[in-house]
């Protein structure tokens, strides 16, 4: 009296088995049916666009990093090791398409072209965001676990109501796959067969926790319960990455609904600054994920291709000193707002309370300083 | 522009539909508001009128439903939300507190969230539990949500026009006991989210109240008549902010102030409304200021809600109180309180 | 650039495209490779006792139905039509199993044996749970909904941590399936391979909305994006039931983890009684379910086997005529609590907050009723 | 049984690992907080010490794990949930609100609910959004729970010792900004969960606080001596419910009242007590009390949370305020306050 219980699978996946990908870590180029049909455009223009996203995506957060360590940024979530799976997502949507990101992904302000003092402001507790959402068409990094990825799919609800070709990209972690918020975007998503684009960077942990926690079966799996399709795909591969949210924006501009990407990759630093992981996982587990650094691979496949690769390097370390410069001089720059700022922005218009407050906030001040 | 005579439901319903008439970017969503038109039936006929993509039966998700609203708010929409009962609320309270009411402040004013959220709340309907409760503090405590309520139809129309235009998130809370009261609406009236309302003058107590108390403070004002005792009415209408300017006004000339409301008592709006006065009218006050509330206890099973609910009696008993005239505090056995 | 989006299927689900049954609607027993090993005991007297425990579930129903209309009781939610789902269900159960019922569920209370006063008691509006969980092994009926599933899984969390062999049964509705907790609870159920059966009674509808609201796939197919195994059975084949939640209850026993049972079912009556179903259904849906009813069927099969159908239907009138008088003078004796009631039981020990409250109610009944 | 020198957060480790030995029913779960120890390390050690399936690392999601706890009570257990920050326990207010704090009374009795969450809370560790918050509002608000804090290392071991062995469900706010405070603890030593505890005697002014505010009031009474003003400091260690009683007995000893907390004003826990001394000493009272809070507005950026949070200044300013000294006051513009 018992059934069986098979490996679970479901023709909405692709990727199952093994995450999808067209780059293997030695860079050469595999073929996928899937995906290649998506890339085809790709040359070694795209290519060199891309390595060099990359490379400046991480500079800045090396930057970023140093920067916390050395007191100027209160904390830092470092993206290393996910530097395929957020470039490829991005490259693969239009100026018009709206992100929702987790706090996680400098990658999308930074290509979207955010001030990167804006990038850093939240990180030295000087705003609790930092762009305009609006001109990045970015919304501000998102700290509740989940709850992002309601917005982006009422975004793309309101965008199908009113007729409109813009997506939106929900980006989310692993861990998050738990959260209700997340499961009821997915429900929500399918009902109303809303152009949103789920991007899950599986990057192995939750903070501490490793992965099989949240799931004991491959996290793309989860979609397809709610009859939304998934492609499982190889995170460390920017053109694996770029070709599946292609895949789904696609579906999703044209009215087949959301999509769910699961980029495989790994978070190879700390969950942040404060963060201690050799209390979590050894470092031959780091260490095989190093072997398959999207950069590298990258760099390897342009060799391959017969690309100059020591012009594109030393094209990417021009940007990438150029921004470190940059991220420096920003994280200098950033300043703390003026402490009554706190009382502007809660209401359209300040009510009578909160303008009592502010004022009685004003007479302590100067008579802290022993002014007037 | 002449008034017309509609239950507060039937207000409702019309503002609603005014408001999807005059603005495209309006949206409503909700459990079973389109073709059930509500369990009140108070978005009746609105689907079928203004179609499926603006008038959205939701799947069943409180959360879902605000955090998806966040989203459309961000490509300019302006949803209405509609979450059934008081008690289903609670599952969103995460996406209203730390999203709808903090996105405007998080973004330093980029990011609009012109939500209104009805809310069908109060209890005295004689139903089972969670159909009865009063869960208007945990927004009030809640910085950047407005919260405001309604006593009859004109005010139902008027305040939830104005809610729905209001860019800042916006608390409707109906009181769903009095639906079924009848009253002149007129359409042209407007009226602010942020001014209490003085229904009666008197030189002896101000009686602070909202919503479904209104009627009662208004009988037991005309009650306390009867023996010499005049109450200064005071409907509160937003329950956060509130007009304490208002309300110390009118405790400068009576000296005295009762609060009731159905929510519990304890870190309740009467909490903030006796504390509010006391800092800014304490020389003005004659004796301690009274709430009427409902107790400390879940709200109890509605066979027994009209003892946990603040009544008629137990107002006049507090404002008896306030005067120094015998209450049933003589009662009290021993030493309580 | 497009990937095609195929009918949903996945090995971790039985009855996706038909849902599995052993009985048609005429009556004839038809074979099911999986669901007949689980229920080679049933002979005629185990189909006796289901039918009578399924007419006299219905009565109840009639009867507390009608008294409500009569104003007896404040509002009542019929289950009408899912009396097979329900009873099945429980029948498959041992007696130490836990179940975390919704509001819906009074069968389930019935066959455990409480008082009917305390079934009705809730729907008097004088008491907000009516049996004591622990005698009958029954959560109090739910209304926020989707809460008990977690409920559930953390019972059986429990269970398998204290080595025991009992488990956890959570029913909920399809409409519940949208809400976070729902999920979540999968998710928990899955990661600690808790022993739990999920019963999901698709009856069509949430109130107004159909099912295609919350799903545009098949309910069951939901957990298995859990990796939770599902069977989706016919809700209104009481063997079917009964096998189905057999095997997930065998599986969760024997340290296999979760299972998900959807039943497919129908509410044949309105929501609650204070509902109006002609405003979103019509009468041929009515009509088309009611050819396959439960009890009906099963009558059929009785007598397709020879049983003694006429003696079995009077066994179960005499049944039934009992508990319908039960049920009325149940009813009848139900009084209002106390209203001094409502400050008992919010703490363990009363709070000196409270007992100034109580005696401050005390004191203002008293003085109300002009004693003293 | 001598005592200890332990940081608070220690002596939190210390109480859970004790009540683990002690008591076989009782499980942990909660994020990260096995193999990791919890963000803070309050864990540290548990896991290997007690087991996976006595110390549980819970997917993410805290309706989740607060749900999963309340199912495992049924069945006998005694958990004690970690919710990792303040920020993140607003998706489980549904499962705290709604379950935790009325199985007991909506069972007559009949079902326990023996939870203890434990949730680090307050400001001033400089940090990003959601980790500097103090929500105990919403719960002091809500029927059935129990919400108690600790000061000092002494009191959090021995609180959190008796939270976990009351039946009653308990929020336990850990004031994080102290987890590294240091001081004796005598494992002995036990409390219950509703007395306020008095630290200083004086006859100026009574200054009630709790948690992470309680140093800064002694230190607010120290320098206040300075200028012959004695204050009387009242940790009120429960938040809900409150020993009013303590706080009248210093009032009527004094007249006059501040608190301060770091939540926001509008109907807080601060709004409540000087609701609840103003019913019961009004007598007393020789000038409105004063509250000194976070302001009402959400959260902001940590480069200035230091202005948001009330601090020894704000305090003394408010205690002046009710000795009728100079306070800042005389500074505002125009009419306001
Ligand atoms: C609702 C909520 N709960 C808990 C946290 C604390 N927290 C911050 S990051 C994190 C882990 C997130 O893991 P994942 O989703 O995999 O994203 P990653 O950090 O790996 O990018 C947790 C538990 C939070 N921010 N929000
Ligand atoms: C959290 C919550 N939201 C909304 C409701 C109002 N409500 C009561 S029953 C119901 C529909 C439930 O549908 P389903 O889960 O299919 O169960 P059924 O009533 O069909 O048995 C709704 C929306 C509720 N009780 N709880
Ligand atoms: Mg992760
Ligand atoms: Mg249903």
């Amino acid at each position: 009296m018992s059934i069986s219980l098979p490996v679970p699978r479901s023709e909405l996946i692709e990727g199952l088995d093994a995450p999808l990908g067209v780059l293997d870590p030695e860079g050469s180029r595999r073929a996928s049916p899937l995906l290649d049909e998506s890339i085809g455009d790709v040359d070694e223009s795209v290519l060199t666009d891309l390595y060099v996203d990359m490379s400046v995506v991480r500079r800045v957060d090396e930057e970023a990093f140093a920067l916390t360590r050395q007191g100027a940024l209160v904390l830092w979530p470092p993206l290393r090791g996910q530097e395929a799976a957020q470039v490829g997502a991005l490259r693969a949507l239009r100026d018009e398409d709206f992100v929702f990101p987790s706090y996680r992904e400098h990658a999308l302000a930074v290509l979207r072209g955010a001030d990167l003092a804006d990038v850093l402001a939240v990180w030295k507790g000087a705003a609790l965001s930092g762009w305009d959402p609006f001109a990045q068409r970015l919304a501000p990094s998102q700290i509740i676990i989940g709850a992002q990825t309601l917005h982006a799919t009422g975004y793309a609800m309101a965008a199908r109501r009113d007729g409109g070709d813009d997506i939106a990209l929900a980006c989310f972690g692993d861990g998050a796959t738990s959260e209700g918020d997340v499961n009821e975007a997915m429900v929500f998503a399918a009902s109303f067969r809303a152009p949103v684009v789920f991007l899950c960077q599986n990057n192995q942990y939750a903070i501490s926790e490793p992965v099989g926690v949240q799931s004991r079966t491959p996290l793309a799996l989860r979609a397809t319960g709610f009859g939304i399709p998934a492609l499982r795909v190889d995170g460390n591969d920017v053109l694996a990455v770029l070709a599946a949210v292609r895949i789904a924006a696609e579906r999703a501009r044209t009215g087949g609904g959301p999509t769910f990407v699961e980029a495989v990759t790994y978070r190879m630093g700390p969950h942040t600054t404060t963060d201690d992981p050799g209390r979590y996982r050894d470092d031959a587990e780091v260490a095989a994920w190093r072997a398959k650094d999207p950069i590298d691979r990258l760099e390897r496949h342009l060799a391959r291709i017969g690309a100059p690769v020591d012009r594109i390097r030393e094209e990417a370390a021009i940007r990438c000193d150029a921004i470190a410069a940059q991220v420096r001089a920003a994280a200098d720059r950033i300043a703390a707002p003026a402490p009554e700022s706190m009382f502007d922005h809660v209401y359209v218009e300040p009510t009578r309370r909160l303008e009592r407050q502010r004022a009685q906030h004003r007479a302590f001040t100067a008579s802290v300083e022993g002014l007037r | 522009m002449t008034a017309e005579t509609l239950t507060l439901g039937r207000a409702v319903g019309r503002a609603l539909s005014d408001a999807l008439e005059t603005d495209p970017a309006v949206v409503l969503i909700g459990e079973d508001i389109g073709r059930l038109g509500g369990v009140f039936r108070v978005t009746d006929g609105l689907q079928a009128r203004f179609g499926a993509d603006r008038v959205i039966d939701s799947p069943l998700a409180e959360s879902g439903i605000i955090g998806a609203a966040v989203g459309m708010a961000y490509r300019g929409a302006r949803p209405v939300v509609e979450i059934q009962f008081d008690g289903f609320v609670l599952p969103a309270l995460d996406q209203l507190i730390a999203q709808v009411a903090r996105i405007r402040f998080r973004t330093r004013g980029r990011v609009r969230m012109p939500l209104t959220i009805r809310l069908p709340y109060g209890g005295g309907i004689g139903s089972v539990e969670h159909h009865g409760e009063s869960p208007e503090a945990y927004f009030a405590h809640t910085p950047g949500l407005r919260v405001v309520t309604a006593a009859d139809p004109q005010e139902a129309y008027s305040t939830l026009r104005a809610a729905i235009a209001s860019d800042d998130p916006v608390l409707f809370l109906e009181p769903k006991a009095r639906y079924w009261t009848k009253g002149e609406v007129d359409v042209a009236i407007a009226r602010d989210l942020e001014s209490a309302r003085l229904l009666t003058r008197g030189r002896d107590v101000t009686l602070a109240v909202y919503g479904p108390l209104v009627q009662t403070a208004l009988e037991a004002a005309t009650a306390a008549l009867d023996e010499g005792i005049e109450i200064e009415v005071v409907d509160l209408r937003s329950i956060s902010p509130l007009d304490v300017d208002a309300v110390v006004a009118s405790v400068e000339r009576t000296g005295r102030l009762v609060v009731a409301h159905e929510a519990p008592a304890e870190a309740s709006v009467a909490s903030e409304l006796i504390t509010s006065v006391v800092e800014r009218a304490f020389a003005a006050l004659e004796a301690p200021p009274e709430r009427v509330t409902g107790y400390d206890t879940p709200y109890p099973p509605s066979a027994i809600e009209s003892h946990y609910l603040p009544g008629l009696d137990r107002i006049l008993d507090a404002v008896d109180r306030t005067l120094g005239r015998r209450s049933s505090h003589e009662l009290l056995e021993g030493s309580a309180p």
